[in-house]
C-alpha cells in the first residue's frame, strides 16, 4: 500500500428536497480519503446517509455540494470522455443480489455489458473473458447462458461482482454486499472480496451496519451518524478505544458470539432511537441521545477533528 | 452400528465446485413464462378459442356461399337449419356469414385500438418517465385530467362530431383518450424498473442512455404491457359493442358483433337466435381475452418465479 | 425441580407445492422447561420458522401438511389434537409469538391500542376500560414513552423498534408461559436489537415465561438463551447448553457457523471461514447426512447413511458419523479452541 | 389535509372548464344547420327568429361568452333546439332524479353483492363457491348489459310473467333494470375483493392476530374485511362512471324516462344544446364523484390520512 489517495472527498453534500421547505440531508459535509489498495468501511445504523455517500462518490447522485477527487480529478466536473473513463475505473457491488441483475438478461450479457463499453473484444474473447471472470469469482462457464433466477443469493451476488470486475475498475464501492445473504455464504462473499483485492490491488469503499464484518475487511473505518461522519480511524483505534459517545454505544452493542465474553460486558446502552433526518437543527445530531451532553452541543455542530494521529472525531468532548 | 465396515470411514474430498453446478435445465424469461401458460389449461383454451375465432372471421364470410349483405325477402327471418347455419335476418341475409363479418370489424376495431393505444400510450409514457420532474408532472397532470372525462362521452361526442361512422373515425373516437390508461401504466412501470439497482448498475458501467432503454427499460416494461394489451382489446370491442347498440357504430351495410345483437334486440322475443349468435361471439371473445390476460399475467408475475 | 411445558415428538412438516413435496422439517424431537429459554439457530430455509409456526399451529395447511405421527405436547396435552375453540384460548393465553419483520406484522389499520386491547378482551375476557388501563400498563412495562397517547397511534407513525414492543407488550399482554420469538430483532440495527433483547431478557424474569427464539445469529444467543439447538435442512444437528455448544460443540456444521462470523478480536483481512457450496433442496429425499455435501470431513459413510445420535452428556448430543469409534480423530478447528483458553 | 382538498377542488374545476369548452366547440364545429333535426319542418322567417333567439348568427366566440355566462350565473343551459320551450337544465334536473335512484340503487346492491361475494370466494379459495363466483363474475364482464337485460326480460316477463317489460312507476318498474346494470358492479367488485382478500390474508399481521387467540371469524372481521375493502373504495369512480353509461341501454331497454333515455334520443335527433348539458351534467358528476372517492378514501384509511397531514 503506498501513500497515494485514490479518493479524496471534501465537504461533500447531497441533499433531497422532500416537500416544501423539507430536506433531507442525507449527506452532509462529509470528508474522507481512501488510498490506493486500501479498504475504507464506512458503518451506521439504517437511514445514516451511507448508501446516498456511496452513490454520490460514483457520481451516481450529483452531489449537492462539495467535491469527490477521483486521482486528482473532480468526478463531478469531468468532461465526457473522462466521465467514461472514470466509470471504467470506479464501480459498484449492490446490496440487493434480486434486484441488482435484470431478469430479462443472462449472465453473460449482465457481465458483458460493461465489457461491451470499454474495451472492444471480439466475440470469441468476449466469451473467454466472461468465462475467466467466472471462474474468478467461483463459479464456471456453464453459468453464462443462465438467467438470474436460476441462482441462488450468494451466486447472484457473484455475478454482481464479476459485472464489477469485468471493466477493470481500481475502485469499487461496496453497498452492503452482504446484508441479503445467510451468514455461511456472507463468509464466502467476504472472502472472496478479500482475496480479490489481494489478487487486483482493488481499492474498496465497504458499506455495512454490520461493525464485525467491516472490521474485519477494512483498514480504516468511518462511523456515520445522520448523515455525518462522527468518528474515522484506523481499524484498530475505532474498535480498541472508540472516542464519540456514538461509536462507544454501536460497539457495545455488537453481540459476540461467545458467552463469557457476553456474560461480563458492561454495556452503553443507547436510549431512544435515530431522529428524522429531515430539517435537522443546528448543534450536534447526536445531542439528544447522548449522555455527555453539554450546553455547547446544542449550538455548534461539532468539526471532525484530529484527536490523536489518524483519529478523527467530531464531538465537543475532545 | 457394528455391522459398518470401516472402509466407509475414509475421508472423502470435498468438491466445493459440485454445489454450485446447475441440476435444472437452462430456461430464459419468456421460455419459462411461455412454460407456465402451458400449464395454465384455461389459458391455452381461450389462445384456441381465439385463434378458432379469427380464422372464421377470415374464412367465415365464404364459407356457405351466401354474401352477408344480399337481402332474400323470401327468407326473412329463418330458423337456423341445414341451408343457413345460423338462420335469417329480417331481410332474410345469411346470420352465419353476417357473424363472421361483423366479427372482422370487431376484431379490427379491437386489435388496432389496442395497437394504438399501446404505441401512444408506450411513447407517451415512456417520455414522461424517462425525463420525470416537471415534463412528468405536466404530462401526468393531462392525463389526468383526460381520464377524468367519462370514456363513453368523450367517444360519443367524438362520433357526433365527425358524422362519418367509417372503422377508421370509429378507431379514431375510441383511442382518443383510450390510451391514456395505457400511459399510466408504462409510466408507473417504467418508473418502478428505473430504480431498481440494475439500472443502477448499467449506469455506473457507463452504459448509454439509449441502450439502457432499449435493453433494459423495455424488455422489463414489455410483460405488463402485453397483459395489458389482452385487457384492452375486448374493452374496445365492448365500447364499439355499446356505441352500436346507441346507434353511433358503424352503419349498413356493414355490421359489428354489436350492431348486430342490438338490431336483434328488438325481436329477440320472437327470433332469439339473431341475437344469440353475435352475443355468444361476443361473450366467448371477452371471456378468452380475459382468461388469457388472466394467465398471462400469472405467468408473466416474477414473484410467482421460482 | 424442573418442569417440562412443552414437548416436541417426531415433528415432521411438509409443504406441497407445484413442483412436488417439500419436506420442510424431517422428524425433530425436542423439549422445553418452564422459564428456560430454547434456542433454534440455522440459516435461512433449515425449517427453524416453521417448527415455531407449527407449535402455534399457525400454518397453512395446505400447502403445510403436519404429517402423522408428530406429537406437540403442551402441559400434557397434544396441540396437534386441539378444537378450535381451545386453540383459541391456547394461542395468546398459553403461547405466544413475535414475528422478524415489525413493520408488517402490526395491522395497519388499528390502533395499537385496540391491537393490544383485543387478546385481552378475549383472554382476560376485560371490558374496554379495564382493557384500556390494562394495555397503558403494558406499553410503559416495555418501556414506549407517553403511552397514554401512544395507545392512540397507527403502526406507520412508530419506528421499527417502537413497534416491535409494540409486538412484544401483544404477546405478554396475557403472561403465557411459552414465548416465540421469531427473528425479533432481524430487522433492527444493532443499537435497536440491544435494546430489544435487553427488554426480553427483563420481562423473560420478570414473567418467567419460557421463550424459544428462532435466529441465525449465534451473537444474539450467547447471553440469552440456556439452550441451543442447531438445525440444518429440517433436522437438529446438534444439540446442548449455551457453554457447551459455544465451547465443546462437535458437529462440523456448528464449527462453520461459529466460525464464519468475525470476531471483534481477529486481526482483520484473514480469511473467514467459509462452507462452500449451498444448502440441499429440500424437495429432494435427502440421502446420508443432509451436511455431508458441504461437509469437509465428509467420509463414504456419510454419503451412505443418516448418522445416528451420539450422547455426549445428558443435555448435549449431535447426529454426526464423526462420532463413531471408526471414524477418524477430528479436532474442532483452531478458532474456536483459541476461545476456550482466553 | 385542507390544502389537499383545495387543491383537488381546484383540479376539478379546471377539469370541469375544459370540458365544457370542449364540448361546446366540438358542436359547434360540426357542419350543416343546427335546426335541420327540429321535430317541425320550419318556414323561413320563423327559422331566422329562432336564429335570432339563439344567437346562432352570432360569431362562435361570442357564442361561447353567453353560454359560459349563462352557466355560471344562471345555471342555465339554453333550451333544447329540437323542442323548442324546453329549457334544458329542467329537463336534466328532471329526468336525473329517475335515473339517480335507480343508478344508487344498482350501485349499492352491486357493490355490497360483489364484496360478498369477493369475500366468500377468497375464503373458500379453489372450492366450488370460488368457482361459482368467479364464473359470475367473469360472465358479468364479459356480457353486454344488453344482452343480460334481454335475457332478463325474456325468462321474467316473457316465461315467467312475474315482472313488467317496460315503463317506470312503482318499485316493480326498478326490479329488472336494477339487476341488469348491478351486474357488471357485483362481477368487477367481487374479482377485486377476492384478490384483496387473498392479498391481505397473505400477510404476517393476520398471523399476529391468530398468534394472539383471536377466533377465525373474527380474525375476518376485524383484520381481513377491514384491510381489504379499504382500497376497494378507489375503484368507486369507474364503476359509478360504469353506472352513467349502463343508464344510457338500460333506459332505452326498460323505456325509463331517465337522463340517459333522453341524452341517446339527443344523440340520435342531434339536439345540440341538450348533449352539450347532458354531457356536462355527466361530466360534473363523474368528476365530483370521483374527488369524493378520493377523499373518502383518505378519510377511512389512516396511512393515507397521516401522510396528508403532514
Amino acid at each position: 500500500m503506498n501513500n497515494e489517495n485514490l479518493i479524496e472527498v471534501v465537504n461533500l453534500k447531497k441533499y433531497f428536497s422532500v416537500g416544501k421547505d423539507r430536506t433531507l440531508k442525507a449527506v452532509d459535509n462529509v470528508s474522507f480519503n481512501i488510498k490506493k489498495g486500501e479498504t475504507l468501511g464506512l458503518v451506521g445504523e439504517s437511514g445514516c446517509g451511507k448508501t446516498t455517500c456511496g452513490r454520490t462518490v460514483l457520481g451516481i447522485y450529483q452531489a449537492t455540494a462539495g467535491h469527490v477527487y477521483y486521482n486528482g480529478k473532480d468526478i463531478h466536473a469531468m468532461n465526457r470522455e473522462e466521465k467514461l473513463k472514470f466509470k471504467k475505473n470506479a464501480q459498484m457491488i449492490f446490496q440487493d443480489p434480486y434486484a441488482s441483475l435484470d431478469p430479462r438478461m443472462t449472465i453473460g450479457d449482465i457481465i458483458g455489458e460493461g465489457i461491451d463499453v470499454h474495451i472492444k473484444l471480439s466475440h470469441k474473447e468476449r466469451q473467454e473473458k466472461i468465462d475467466s471472470l467466472l471462474g474468478k469469482v467461483g463459479l464456471n462457464s456453464e453459468h453464462s447462458a443462465r438467467f438470474p433466477h436460476e441462482l441462488s443469493g450468494g451466486q447472484r451476488q457473484r455475478i454482481g461482482i464479476a459485472r464489477a470486475l469485468a471493466v477493470e475498475p481500481e475502485f469499487i464501492v461496496c453497498d452492503e454486499p452482504i446484508s441479503a445473504l445467510d451468514v455461511s455464504i456472507q463468509a464466502q462473499i467476504v472472502n472472496l472480496l478479500i482475496k480479490l483485492q489481494r489478487e487486483l490491488g482493488l481499492t474498496y469503499l465497504f458499506i455495512s451496519h454490520d461493525l464485525s464484518m467491516v472490521k474485519h475487511i477494512s483498514d480504516r473505518v468511518g462511523v456515520m451518524y445522520l448523515g455525518s461522519i462522527v468518528e474515522l480511524a484506523s481499524n484498530h483505534d475505532l474498535y480498541e478505544k472508540p472516542m464519540h459517545p456514538y461509536t462507544q454505544a454501536l460497539i457495545s452493542a455488537i453481540p459476540i458470539p461467545d458467552p463469557k465474553i457476553e456474560d461480563n460486558r458492561n454495556r452503553i446502552k443507547l436510549e431512544g432511537e435515530v431522529p428524522s433526518p429531515i430539517n435537522t437543527p443546528e448543534g450536534c445530531k447526536f445531542m439528544k441521545r447522548c449522555i455527555h451532553a453539554k450546553e455547547i452541543c446544542g449550538k455548534i455542530t461539532p468539526e471532525l477533528k484530529e484527536v490523536e494521529k489518524n483519529h478523527f472525531v467530531a464531538c465537543h468532548l475532545f | 452400528m457394528e455391522g459398518i465396515s470401516k472402509d466407509k470411514f475414509k475421508k472423502v474430498p470435498m468438491d466445493v465446485s459440485k454445489g454450485d453446478t446447475m441440476a435444472r435445465p437452462r430456461m430464459g424469461y419468456w421460455q419459462d413464462a411461455w412454460r407456465r401458460l402451458k400449464t395454465n389449461k384455461v389459458a391455452m383454451l381461450s389462445i384456441i378459442v381465439l385463434l378458432t375465432l379469427i380464422i372464421m372471421t377470415i374464412i367465415g364470410p365464404h364459407l356457405n356461399g351466401y354474401s352477408y349483405k344480399t337481402v332474400d325477402p323470401s327468407k326473412v327471418n329463418m330458423k337456423p337449419n341445414s341451408e343457413h347455419w345460423f338462420g335469417t335476418d329480417e331481410l332474410g341475409r345469411d346470420v352465419f356469414s353476417r357473424v363472421w363479418q361483423a366479427g372482422r370489424i370487431s376484431m379490427i376495431i379491437g386489435i388496432l385500438g389496442a395497437i394504438i393505444d399501446t404505441i401512444i400510450g408506450c411513447i407517451y409514457g415512456g417520455i414522461a418517465a424517462y425525463f420525470g420532474g416537471k415534463v412528468d408532472n405536466i404530462m401526468m397532470r393531462i392525463v389526468e385530467i383526460l381520464i377524468s372525462i367519462p370514456y363513453l362521452i368523450v367517444v360519443i361526442l367524438i362520433s357526433i362530431v365527425t358524422e362519418s361512422r367509417s372503422l377508421g373515425t370509429m378507431i379514431l373516437s375510441l383511442t382518443l383518450t383510450g390510451w391514456c390508461g395505457m400511459a399510466r401504466l408504462v409510466r408507473g412501470q417504467m418508473l418502478q424498473v428505473k430504480q431498481q439497482e440494475y439500472i443502477m448498475a448499467a449506469e455506473t458501467l457507463g452504459v448509454s442512455p439509449w441502450k439502457i432503454i432499449t435493453k433494459h427499460l423495455i424488455p422489463n416494461v414489455l410483460g405488463i404491457v402485453i397483459v395489458a394489451i389482452t385487457f384492452d382489446i375486448p374493452g374496445y370491442i365492448f365500447a364499439e359493442t355499446f356505441l352500436s347498440y346507441i346507434g353511433l357504430g358503424v352503419q349498413p351495410p356493414n355490421t359489428s358483433w354489436g350492431a348486430l345483437a342490438s338490431a336483434a334486440q328488438q325481436n329477440f322475443i320472437f327470433y332469439p337466435h339473431q341475437m344469440f349468435f353475435p352475443s355468444l361471439m361476443i361473450a366467448l371473445t371477452m371471456l378468452s381475452f380475459t382468461l388469457l390476460g388472466d394467465g398471462l399475467r400469472d405467468a408473466l408475475d416474477p414473484k410467482l418465479r421460482q | 425441580m424442573v418442569e417440562k411445558i412443552l414437548e416436541v415428538k417426531n415433528l415432521q412438516v411438509s409443504f406441497h407445492t407445484y413442483a412436488g413435496e417439500v419436506r420442510a422439517v424431517r422428524g425433530i424431537d425436542f423439549d422445553l422447561d418452564k422459564g428456560e429459554t430454547l434456542a433454534l439457530v440455522g440459516e435461512s430455509g433449515c425449517g427453524k420458522t416453521v417448527t415455531a409456526k407449527a407449535i402455534m399451529r399457525l400454518l397453512k395447511v395446505p400447502p403445510a401438511e403436519i404429517k402423522k405421527g408428530s406429537e406437540i405436547i403442551f402441559n400434557g396435552e397434544d396441540v396437534l389434537k386441539m378444537s378450535k375453540k381451545r386453540l383459541s384460548s391456547f394461542r395468546g393465553e398459553d403461547i405466544s409469538m413475535i414475528f422478524q419483520d415489525p413493520m408488517t406484522s402490526l395491522n395497519p389499520t388499528m390502533t395499537i391500542g385496540n391491537q393490544i386491547m383485543e387478546s385481552l378482551k378475549i383472554h382476560k375476557k376485560l371490558n374496554k376500560k379495564e382493557a384500556e388501563k390494562e394495555a397503558i400498563k403494558l406499553l410503559e412495562l416495555v418501556n414506549i414513552p407517553n403511552a397514554k397517547e401512544r395507545i392512540k397511534s397507527f403502526p406507520h407513525q412508530l419506528s421499527g423498534g417502537m413497534r416491535q414492543r409494540v409486538m412484544i407488550a401483544i404477546a405478554l399482554s396475557c403472561n403465557p408461559k411459552i414465548l416465540i420469538a421469531d427473528e425479533p430483532t432481524t430487522a433492527l440495527d444493532v443499537t435497536i436489537q440491544a435494546q430489544i433483547l435487553d427488554l426480553l431478557k427483563e420481562l423473560k424474569k420478570e414473567f418467567e415465561t419460557a421463550i424459544i427464539l428462532v435466529t441465525h445469529d449465534l451473537g444474539v444467543v450467547a447471553n440469552f438463551a440456556d439452550k441451543i439447538q442447531v438445525m440444518y435442512a429440517g433436522q437438529v444437528v446438534e444439540r446442548g447448553t449455551r457453554d457447551e455448544i459455544f465451547y465443546n460443540s462437535m458437529h462440523p456444521y456448528t464449527w462453520a457457523l461459529l466460525s464464519s462470523v468475525p470476531r471483534l478480536n481477529t486481526k482483520g483481512k484473514e480469511e473467514l471461514y467459509a462452507l462452500g457450496g449451498t444448502p440441499p433442496d429440500l424437495i429432494l429425499p435427502l440421502k446420508g447426512c443432509p451436511f455431508s455435501s458441504r461437509c469437509e470431513h465428509c467420509m463414504e459413510i456419510c454419503l451412505e447413511e443418516k448418522p445416528e445420535i451420539t450422547k455426549l452428556s445428558d443435555t448435549h448430543s449431535l447426529s454426526c458419523w464423526l462420532q463413531h469409534p471408526y471414524a477418524p480423530k477430528t479436532e474442532r478447528p483452531a478458532v474456536l479452541r483459541g476461545e476456550r483458553d482466553e | 389535509m385542507g390544502k389537499y382538498i383545495v387543491k383537488r377542488i381546484g383540479y376539478m374545476f379546471l377539469t370541469l372548464f375544459i370540458i365544457m369548452t370542449l364540448t361546446f366547440f366540438l358542436m359547434h364545429s360540426i357542419p350543416g344547420d343546427p335546426l335541420a333535426h327540429m321535430a317541425k319542418k320550419l318556414p323561413e322567417q320563423i327559422r331566422l327568429n329562432y336564429y335570432e333567439k339563439y344567437g346562432l348568427n352570432k360569431p362562435v366566440i361570442v357564442q361561447y361568452g353567453k353560454f359560459l355566462k349563462n352557466i355560471f350565473t344562471k345555471g342555465d343551459f339554453g333550451e333544447s333546439l329540437r323542442y323548442p320551450g324546453r329549457p334544458v337544465t329542467d329537463t336534466i334536473l328532471k329526468h336525473a332524479k329517475i335515473s339517480g335512484k335507480l343508478g344508487f340503487q344498482a350501485l349499492f346492491i352491486g357493490v355490497t353483492i360483489g364484496i360478498v361475494l369477493g369475500i366468500v370466494a377468497a375464503l373458500n379459495r379453489n372450492r366450488w363457491p370460488d368457482y361459482l363466483v368467479m364464473f359470475i363474475a367473469i360472465l358479468g364482464v364479459t356480457v353486454p348489459v344488453f344482452i343480460i337485460a334481454a335475457l332478463l326480460q325474456y325468462v321474467f316477463t316473457v316465461k315467467l310473467e312475474l315482472l313488467p317489460t317496460f315503463g317506470w312507476g312503482d318499485f316493480k318498474h326498478t326490479i329488472l333494470p336494477t339487476i341488469a346494470m348491478c351486474f357488471g358492479s357485483i362481477a368487477t367488485y367481487a374479482r377485486y375483493m377476492r384478490s384483496n382478500v387473498l392479498e391481505v390474508i397473505n400477510q404476517d399481521y393476520i398471523l399476529t392476530a391468530q398468534a394472539k387467540g383471536v377466533s377465525p371469524f373474527n380474525v375476518v372481521r376485524k383484520h381481513v374485511f377491514r384491510n381489504a375493502i379499504l382500497p376497494a373504495i378507489t375503484i368507486l369512480g369507474p364503476q359509478i362512471a360504469g353506472i352513467f353509461t349502463g343508464s344510457f341501454v338500460i333506459e332505452k331497454i326498460f323505456g325509463i324516462p331517465g337522463l340517459g333515455f333522453y341524452y341517446v334520443s339527443a344523440i340520435n335527433d342531434r339536439d345540440y344544446t341538450m348533449i352539450i348539458g347532458t354531457t356536462i351534467f355527466f361530466a360534473a358528476l363523474f368528476v365530483f364523484s370521483q374527488l369524493i372517492v378520493d377523499l373518502l378514501y383518505g378519510v377511512v384509511d389512516p396511512r393515507i390520512r397521516v401522510s396528508n397531514d403532514k
